[in-house]
Parts: structure tokens; C-alpha cells; sequence
């Protein structure tokens, strides 16, 4: 199906490069990627900035510092650490850390959600974009997707790790679950997921809309190994968490990361609100929140 | 032709809105739900208005289908509203045995149905939902056309006693039909007559339909409109009366052309008056992120995709 | 739709006299409704006997002696208690219940699963069958149909309680865990769910097909009040643990009830073992399983 | 006509199961998954032989599709089994989204699909998955005939890039198909030449045509008779080629008359050369519980049925 093998050189980001990376680095994609974020939803007056904004150092981390990815994009990724996006609303977040790492064209981030793009409001294969591995959009379907590809790693003798992100809302879906029973019943510690836990969802805060509790407790209940990252907006204790959960791998447990974000974070008048979560900032709006986040490595 | 004038671009989800308010303070039975989408359906003023009707599930729409179906026991009648791929798609096992197997007066409302739901693309736009909800046993399946049109559906159905299925959407159009008009369950109107085709369309595709006729006309080509509003049952009766007239038919909906309205005409034609029929629909595609305008051109969900596939069943006449 | 109001009169066994009823006298409805379980399901060689079994006495207990039942059926069941079995499979014990309770005449025990019959495979409203109020055999839906009813008490000021009944295997679907975050969340404390731990599924026991961990500890984390019933095939153990239960609600906490119960109890070949979950007994293992439930109130 | 017969009365679901035990030894990337119906679904050999290309879920259908659609990243091709309800609208946005549109090479291998699943009753007695299925952009929907075209079928989809649907019963019926017969995805088998009327059957329905043709013979009426094995992508010539020359249709499936089969054909028939046409189906209702040959009498699914609709589909020509 679309599965084609498409050749890309990643640029100054790759793997080697990054070990010795220096925060200020990162912090420097952190900075831009916010900036592409704002300016795609900006262009089309749609499309979903408070949860890309809160997960930007959690991803921007994770493609340039934790995960150990091949050079090129393949559908089957052997060899190569995965990630998929269940809560796939935020997916400027994850098409600017795709283009700035080089699975496809920086320019092209200014078609996103624009008729005949790849860039569809919620990222698909079905236009063939590099980098990404499963449909989104729908919640809750992307920790049985993750859970699968973690078995087929299994199978194959491939020991690298499958890497899932999860919004706070949509665990309320049941089929979240469903894949949480299955995981720690069938000792899948290949496996990581994250639950952006940023208190916030369409119609309030979750504790608001259907208090979930604690979390981390219902995962542990579940069987899973859990571990929190109390701020998610710090690049440095992203970092720690990731790979605190990376050394829990391959124990018999799904490893479970609870990371607390802040909706909107990097633009202060999108924090402390759901009101941001599906909505683009106007002209005025999009100069402000552009110059509380000065450009690094040029825009698109 | 009759002339239509648009009173105003509206969103039909707006009129759905509109109706809930009045259904609030009209019917104190009527209970509304919704799964974490309570400004996409506009129903805040039901909300403001009845705080303890009004149930929020949070996302997960297979509790609030079998909610629904628990609130009638005991006399309720919900309103159990998302997005239609998630009224339908996501949750057909619980409304097949919680709502329609067991026969409870559950009002499934769905909103951005179609393509015209824009920039989420296709993993919200749902093409499918009509043939879903037109094959369970006992449904009626209901997609008005403009805002005055959801609204007086949504005022008909709670008095309707059984499971229906109101599909509405995302976008503002044209607001043509009578404020006034009552609304028929499973009553086609006859918009236009005419004799050389007919167009049977249905939700957004209705507007078009007119403007497209409205065209024909002027190549002299006399375009009958039916507006089936009610997809399950079908106006079988109004259907036949005007194919065998014209002699021929275009049906138009914002839907997959398998399995939808088209192909429920085309089994009525077949057993009843076979006749060349020409489908406007999308063509077997998910859809995919854009405006709706840009993507009904796109996808030929407009006068002139109507208007090319008249001429085209008429040759076959 | 199929809410007809019903006139019975319930025999025997009226709320009233039960008030007085001796344990004695409910043993003899949990041995009666064993032989019409056995009998029902060999005659047409199909239907599932084990969970039914196992939930005998939880059923005769509940109908017979916890819940407040008014007589007559109606479909809103307004100024009563109600139940939901969520496991429809194990029909046979909810018929053999209603029937031997005086909703519908016993000798219909006979037409189970059989063309144009009330008494289908799983419950339906859609014949009309007086006492069901929901159709239910896909699993994992019961427990979001009673949580809208213990909404539609709430509303209509009915202080009745909502009870309903769960297979352990069942719980893995994710529409539960929905169900189970929205009643804690929104505090429906009218509501009791029992789950049927019985330990086994189709394919096997649990903890082999998908290991479920510790069933209470994951209500717990989800929310709710739990209590467990040790032994769920002890008539007394079963009202005991049923009226603690009653006596926690309202309380702003939904109330769980985990019951252990042993598959095909009461027939000792079917014990121990998951292989009578959906299996008639042969002639000769009929006679042998009536053999070991001496006729009390007469057959159908 | 040809005469057919049955080798020996089978279940269609050993058709799948005994597929897969040679499956497991010939492709060792396919993989299997199953909710909690091991046994129904025939598959202990090909987990006996391959335990760790197995994946039980337990009851929990949706994250099986899932996991499925996982698995062939890492190049896996997933036979996703369950009883054919919990394999479709119990799981139609999850095949939706993370199959269909994600383009997964994933085979739904969905059991005790229609009413001959007998005793259970209508909870489990899906008869709109053909149409569910059929409305999904890309994806493949088969419904085989008997035991030997079921194996074939499951053979045929492993090599086969992309979704399937496969659809097969729980009941044993006659096994009359050749046992060397090579399965072409997507062309209908000319099982009998006639002139006067064309049966479109699938799945067990595809017997009683012939039943029914052979009676039929004897009332001097020449009927034809294709088995359209492969719903989408439809055989639409061969169906043309045969209305074209009988001038009328039967069309016969396990499966309500909205929106399965039958409404493919009507639909091609509309657009290409419309002619009367009658459906053997069921009739917008749900089952019951029953044995299945009850039920094929009481909901109109026999040769008796077809021989009925035959006479009157002549009559309209
Ligand atoms: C199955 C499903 N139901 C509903 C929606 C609509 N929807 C999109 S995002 C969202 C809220 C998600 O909340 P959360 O996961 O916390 O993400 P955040 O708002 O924090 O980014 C909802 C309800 C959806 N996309 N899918
Ligand atoms: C949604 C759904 N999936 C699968 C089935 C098939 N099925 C019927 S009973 C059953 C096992 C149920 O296990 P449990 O809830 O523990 O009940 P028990 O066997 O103990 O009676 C299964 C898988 C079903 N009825 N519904
Ligand atoms: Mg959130
Ligand atoms: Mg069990």
C-alpha cells in the first residue's frame, strides 16, 4: 500500500550529532518548532495549537535525542526506534520535528491542511508523507497500533523500542483500555507510552468535562511500570524521564510515562485555558505569540 | 421555476442548536448528551438552560450510546449528539443492540457529516454513515438540508416515538426552505417540478440541486426536485411518481455513491420501474483536508457535478 | 416501541413474603433454577450453562430477596430497583429466574432458542419478554445502559437503586472502563455492578487468555467502592455481601461488587473447568447433572 | 444444466481454518489474532503449529484491529479473526481508520456471519457487514460459497497486497465447488448458462441457486447463474454480460436487502443498462434465534425463495 521506501539524508540533526548535542541546541529546535506550529495554524484558521505547544519539547527531544532512528523513511522501520501519534490533533507539533529532522521538505509545512497536501489535518499515510506510520484523528486507536508494531519488533528479533503519545482526554476512550490490559497481561517492555497529561480538553479541564483520577495509578493498577515527568515544558526533565523509562525497558512491563504539560506552553496568553486546544490565533494574536518566540533556525 | 432565495448563509448544526433550546423549555422528558463537542453542536443554551439534562460523557461515545439507551428507561428521551463518524462508525454495535435491537427512543445527532466538515480531513469526514444507519432494522435516517430544515427535523423527532438518526453539518449555507415549514417524517418534497429528469438530493446537496436546475432551465431542460430529506423510510411513492415522469434520475449526496441514498433508489427503481439513474456522490475516496467549498468542487458534490450528470442520464433516457 | 405495560402478579415468592423467607426456601429456587438452566439448554443443545450455574444464587438471591420489585412489568421500571445482565449469555438463569418469579409463565422455559420464541438466545426487549429491559449477548455494553438509567432515577426522583451483572472476561472490553470512569467521575452512587469473577472465558481461564490482574484494585483506582463476596455460591455469603452493598450507596461512590464463583457450580463434572461455557450436556450427562439438583418447585 | 455436487456437507469457517494451517507452514510472515473464539473459528492447528505467530486478545475486538494494523509495520499480515459482528460494526472506525485508510495489509476473517449462525440470535446475527464493509474506500470484501472456495479465498487474500474482508458461516452446508478451483479475487464464476433470468448469489445463498436453477429446468425456465464471490471490487461485466442477455436479475445473499449485494447490483444495473431485478434477503429485520435451516425458511433465504422471486422478476422483463 503505501509503503514505499523513500531516501532521505537527515541534515544536522541526526543520531551521532545529537549524543553531544548541548541543550541550547534542542532548545533552539524547541523554539522554531513552536514558531512553524503558530504559523500553520495561523495560515488556515484551523487546526489545533495547545496540545502541539505542550508536547513541543517532549517531541522535539524524542526525535533529535532519545529515539535511534535509520537515515530514510521505510513503512516497516526494522532496525529503528517508532513513534506513533495517537492523539493525532497535535500533529503541527509532529510535522515541523519531522521536517526540521528531515523526513520531508521544511517548505512544506506551509500546505498543511490546504487542499492536495500531505499535510492533512491529522496525519495519515495515505498521502505517503515520510515519517509517519498510521492514521490519526480518530482518538484512541494509537496504543493498539503501537502495541502491534512492538510485537512485530518481537517477532522479528528487532530489540529496538515503539514509542506512543496519548492525550489526558483520550484516555477516557475504552479502547485505551483494552490495549493497557493487553500490554501488561502480555508483557510488551518494548513499549513507552506517554500520556500528555495537560489537565485540558474541548470542552474544559478534564477534571471538568469527566474527572479521571489519578492516572498514573490507574496504569499502575493496569500493571504497568509508570514513571512522571512533573514538568514536561523542561527540556532537560523530559530528557531524564525519557530515558529513565528507556532503562525500564525489556522487564516484563509496558513502561508508562505521565507528563504533565501545560496546554499552550511557550505563548502566554494560550496557557492556563482549553481555549487554544482547536483554535488559530488571528494576525494580531500570531505577532505576539511569534515574538515570545524568536526564530532559530529560519522559518519555513 | 420556483424561485428559492437563501434568507441567509446558516450552519444546520446551528439549527439543531436552535431546536435543542426549544425542546428544553417545551419538553421536559428531552435529555441531551454529548461526548467532549458541546460547542461544534451548539447546544450550549440547552446546557445554560437545563444543567441537570444535560450529560457529558467525556470521549467516549460507546457509554454515551448505552446511556442514551438507559435513559429511556424511565421515560427519558436523549439526544445523544458527536461528530457523525463517531455517532456512527465508532459506536454501530452499541446502537444496533442498545438502541435499535432493543427499541429504545434514542435521538442520535450527528454533526460534520460529509466532506464539507473541511480542514480535519478524512479521518473525521464521514461518507458512510447513511448506508450504516439506513441497514439497521427499525432506524429512520433523517438529513435535512439547510438550517430551517434541522431545525424543524430536530422539532419533529422528539415527538416521533423510536430510534432516529439526524445527520446535519459543519458549514454555513444557504437557508432557503419556509421557516415555517413542518416537517414529515419520511415525506419527500417535491421543490421543483419538471419533466425531462429527475434530481433527488439530499442535506447539502439540495441547494445545489436547485441551482443546477435553475441552469438547466435556461438550456431548456426542465429539471424535477425532490428534496428526500428522510432517507429510511424512503418516499418510495414520490420517488416512483416522478422517475416514471421523467423518466430518468440523478441522485445527490454528500456520501459514498455505495451504499448511501443513491443506491437505495436505485433497488426501489429495480423492483419497481427500472430507469437510468446517474449517482453524484463522492466516487469510492476518503476525502481529505481543504475548504469545503474547494472540496465539494473537488470531490463533484456540486450544481455543476448535478448538472454534468443530467446531461448524461438524459442521453441514456 | 416494545414498552407495553404488563399486569402480573407475582406468585409466591412477593417481596413481602420473601422479607421472610427462609435461606432454605431460596435454596430450593437456586435447585429448581439449576434443573430448569440444565434443562434448557440440553433440549435444544445450545446455549452456555457454565456462568450460568455460577451466578445462580447472585440471581435468585437478587430477585428474591435484595431488590425492591414492584409487581407488574412496565418498561420504566419507575419506583422499583432494576437490573441489567450485561453478560447476556448466561440467559438461561435470567429466564429460569423471571419465570419462577412470575413475570412470564414457566412452561415458555421450554421454547429457549427455539424459532419464534421470547426467549432468545440472549435477552431481548425486541419480543417483549416481560422483565427484560435491555437486549444484551454483544458483551461489554450492560454497565452504560444501567449507569442511563440510574441517571434517569436521579432525574425522575427515584430512589431506587440500579443493579447489574458482569462476566470477568467480559470486563476486557473497553467500553466498561468508559462506563466505569463516567460513574465514578460523576458520582452515580445508585448504581451496583457486580462482576461474575469465575476465573474463565471461551478460550480458557482469564489468566490465560488475558491475564486481568486484581479486578477490585482496578475499580478502586478507577474510583469506585468495592467489595468482594468470597464466596459467591454461598447463598448467605451472596445476601450478606449484596445487602453491604445496598448500604454503601449513596454515598457518592458507585459500588462494586467483585464475586467469586466457580463456573458450572452445583454439577460437579462442569466444575473446574471452562469447558461448559457454551456447551450442552448429552442425555446422559443431563441425567446425571439432575441427579445432583433434586426437583424442589417442579419442573416446566 | 451442469450438475453440481456436494462432496460432502462442511462449515465454511474449517475452510478458513484448514487455509490457515497451511498458511502458517507456507508464509511465515502471516500471523494470526483472535478475541476469545479460538475454537469457533478453527484456528487451535495453526496456533499449535505457530504459537508465537499467534496474538489472543481477549474480548476486546477494537484494540485486535489495532494491533493488527501494528503488526504489519514490521511487515507481518495479520489474519484478524472473530465472529463476524464483533469484526465489523463492533470495530468499523477502528478498521477505518488504522486499516482501511492507513492502507494496511490486514485480512478481517470475520465467522458465523448472517442468520445461519443460528441459535445465539440477532445480537450476533450481523446481516449489514457486507454493507458496512463494502461503503470502506480500498477495501476488498469476499464472501466465498463453501468450504473449498473458502479455503481457496484465504489462500488467495494472503497473497493479496492490502485490506480483505472475508466473510464466511458457521453451519455446515453442501461443499460443491471444485477443490483445485483457483480463487481470483474480483471475478464472478459462471456456475450455469441460462436465458431467461440471472441469479447473482453469494455465500450459502450461492446453493440454493443452484438448487433453485435445477428446478427451475424442470419448469422449462433457463436460468443462469453467477456466483459474485468477491462483492467489491464487483465482477460488473460479468453481471452486465449476463442481464444483457437474460434481461432480468435475481440477486441472493445472506444479508438485509439495504445496502449489501443486492444494491451494488441495482446500482450497476442503473448505470449501465437498467432491467427488473428482485432480492432474495433478508428483509430489513433483525434474526432470532433458531437452527439454521428454520431460519432460512422463515426469513425467505432458500431455493424456494429464489424459484419465487425468479417467476416474478420474469414476469416484469
Ligand atoms: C473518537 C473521537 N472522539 C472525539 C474526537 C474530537 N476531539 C478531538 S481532540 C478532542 C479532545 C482531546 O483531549 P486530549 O486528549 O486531552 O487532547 P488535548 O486537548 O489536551 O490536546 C476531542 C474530543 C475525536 N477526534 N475522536
Ligand atoms: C463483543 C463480544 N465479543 C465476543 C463475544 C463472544 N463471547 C460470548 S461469551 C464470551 C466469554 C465471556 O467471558 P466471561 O465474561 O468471563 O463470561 P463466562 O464465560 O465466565 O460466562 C465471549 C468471548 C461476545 N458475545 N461479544
Ligand atoms: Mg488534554
Ligand atoms: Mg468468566
Amino acid at each position: 500500500m503505501y509503503s514505499q521506501k523513500i531516501e532521505i539524508t537527515f541534515g544536522a540533526f541526526n543520531n551521532r550529532h545529537l549524543q553531544m548535542a548541548k541543550l541550547d541546541e534542542l532548545q533552539d529546535i524547541v523554539t522554531q518548532t513552536r514558531r512553524d506550529i503558530l504559523r500553520m495554524v495561523h495560515k488556515v484558521n484551523s487546526g489545533h495549537p495547545g496540545g502541539s505547544l505542550g508536547c513541543t519539547e517532549f517531541m522535539v527531544a524524542l526525535y533529535n535525542e532519545i529515539m535511534d532512528l535509520k537515515e530514510g523513511f521505510d513503512m516497516d522501520g526494522i532496525g529503528e526506534d517508532l513513534f506513533f501519534l495517537s492523539n493525532g490533533h497535535i500533529s503541527p507539533v509532529f510535522y515541523s520535528v519531522l521536517a526540521r529532522k528531515g523526513y520531508f521538505p521544511v517548505e512544506e509545512l506551509s500546505t498543511f491542511r490546504l487542499i492536495n497536501s500531505r499535510l492533512q489535518g491529522h496525519p495519515t499515510t495515505h498521502e505517503g508523507l515520510p515519517g509517519v506510520r498510521i492514521a490519526s484523528g480518530s482518538l484512541g486507536q494509537g496504543m493498539s497500533v503501537a502495541l502491534g508494531a512492538a510485537q512485530a519488533k518481537k517477532l522479528n528479533g528487532d530489540d529496538h523500542l515503539v514509542f506512543s503519545l496519548h492525550g489526558d482526554g483520550e484516555l477516557q476512550e475504552g479502547q485505551n483500555w483494552e490495549a493497557i490490559m493487553y500490554a501488561a497481561g502480555n508483557g510488551i517492555d518494548n513499549l513507552i507510552s506517554t500520556v500528555d497529561r495537560n489537565g485540558k480538553q474541548i470542552d474544559g479541564p478534564t477534571s471538568e468535562v469527566l474527572p479521571m483520577g489519578d492516572i498514573a495509578e490507574k496504569f499502575r493498577a493496569f500493571g504497568w511500570d509508570v514513571l512522571e515527568i512533573e514538568n514536561g515544558n523542561d527540556l532537560e526533565e523530559v530528557i531524564a524521564g525519557l530515558n529513565e523509562a528507556k532503562s525500564r525497558t525489556g522487564k516484563g512491563k509496558p513502561v508508562g510515562i505521565i507528563m504533565n504539560t501545560e496546554m499552550g506552553n511557550g505563548v502566554d496568553f494560550m496557557m492556563h485555558t482549553h481555549a487554544w486546544h482547536g483554535k488559530a490565533p488571528n494576525d494580531e494574536q500570531l505577532e505576539k505569540a511569534l515574538a515570545q518566540n524568536p526564530e532559530t533556525l529560519g522559518d519555513y | 421555476m420556483k424561485k428559492y432565495t437563501d434568507q441567509g448563509k446558516n450552519d444546520t448544526r446551528s439549527g439543531y442548536g436552535a431546536a435543542m433550546t426549544e425542546l428544553g423549555r417545551s419538553h421536559p422528558n428531552v435529555v441531551a448528551l454529548c461526548a467532549d463537542l458541546v460547542a461544534s453542536l451548539k447546544i450550549q443554551d440547552f446546557i445554560d438552560e437545563n444543567p441537570d439534562r444535560f450529560f457529558q460523557t467525556g470521549i467516549a461515545e460507546a457509554n454515551m450510546m448505552g446511556m442514551a439507551a438507559g435513559l429511556t428507561i424511565g421515560g427519558k428521551i436523549p439526544f445523544a449528539s458527536t461528530f457523525a463518524n463517531f455517532a456512527t462508525g465508532r459506536v454501530y454495535d452499541q446502537i444496533r443492540q442498545s438502541i435499535a435491537y432493543s427499541g429504545k427512543n434514542v435521538k442520535i445527532c450527528a454533526s460534520h457529516a460529509g466532506i464539507t466538515l473541511g480542514e480535519d480531513g478524512a479521518t473525521h469526514q464521514i461518507l458512510e454513515d447513511i448506508g450504516m444507519m439506513k441497514m439497521l432494522p427499525g432506524m429512520t435516517v433523517i438529513n435535512p438540508c439547510d438550517y430551517n430544515q434541522t431545525k424543524a427535523a430536530t422539532l419533529a423527532i422528539a415527538d416521533y416515538v423510536g430510534p432516529v438518526y439526524l445527520r446535519f453539518g459543519r458549514p454555513k449555507v444557504a437557508n432557503f426552505t419556509p421557516v415555517d415549514q413542518k416537517f414529515e417524517i419520511g415525506k419527500g418534497l417535491l421543490l421543483n417540478e419538471g419533466t425531462d429528469v429527475t434530481i433527488i438530493a439530499t442535506g447539502h446537496l439540495v441547494w445545489e440541486a436547485l441551482k443546477a436546475a435553475e441552469s438547466l432551465e435556461e438550456q431548456g431542460i426542465s429539471a424535477e426536485v425532490l428534496n428526500i430529506h428522510t432517507i429510511k423510510p424512503l418516499d418510495e411513492e414520490a420517488v416512483l411518481k416522478s422517475v416514471k415522469k421523467t423518466g430518468c434520475v440523478v441522485s445527490a449526496e454528500e456520501h459514498n455513491y455505495l451504499g448511501g441514498l443513491g443506491e437505495s433508489i436505485a433497488r426501489t427503481l429495480a423492483v419497481h420501474y427500472p430507469a437510468p439513474q446517474e449517482f453524484v456522490a463522492t466516487q469510492d475516496t476518503f476525502g481529505e483536508s481543504g475548504t469545503p467549498a474547494d472540496l465539494m468542487e473537488k470531490y463533484g458534490l456540486n450544481n455543476k457535478a448535478i448538472e454534468k450528470a443530467v446531461l448524461k442520464v438524459m442521453k441514456r433516457k
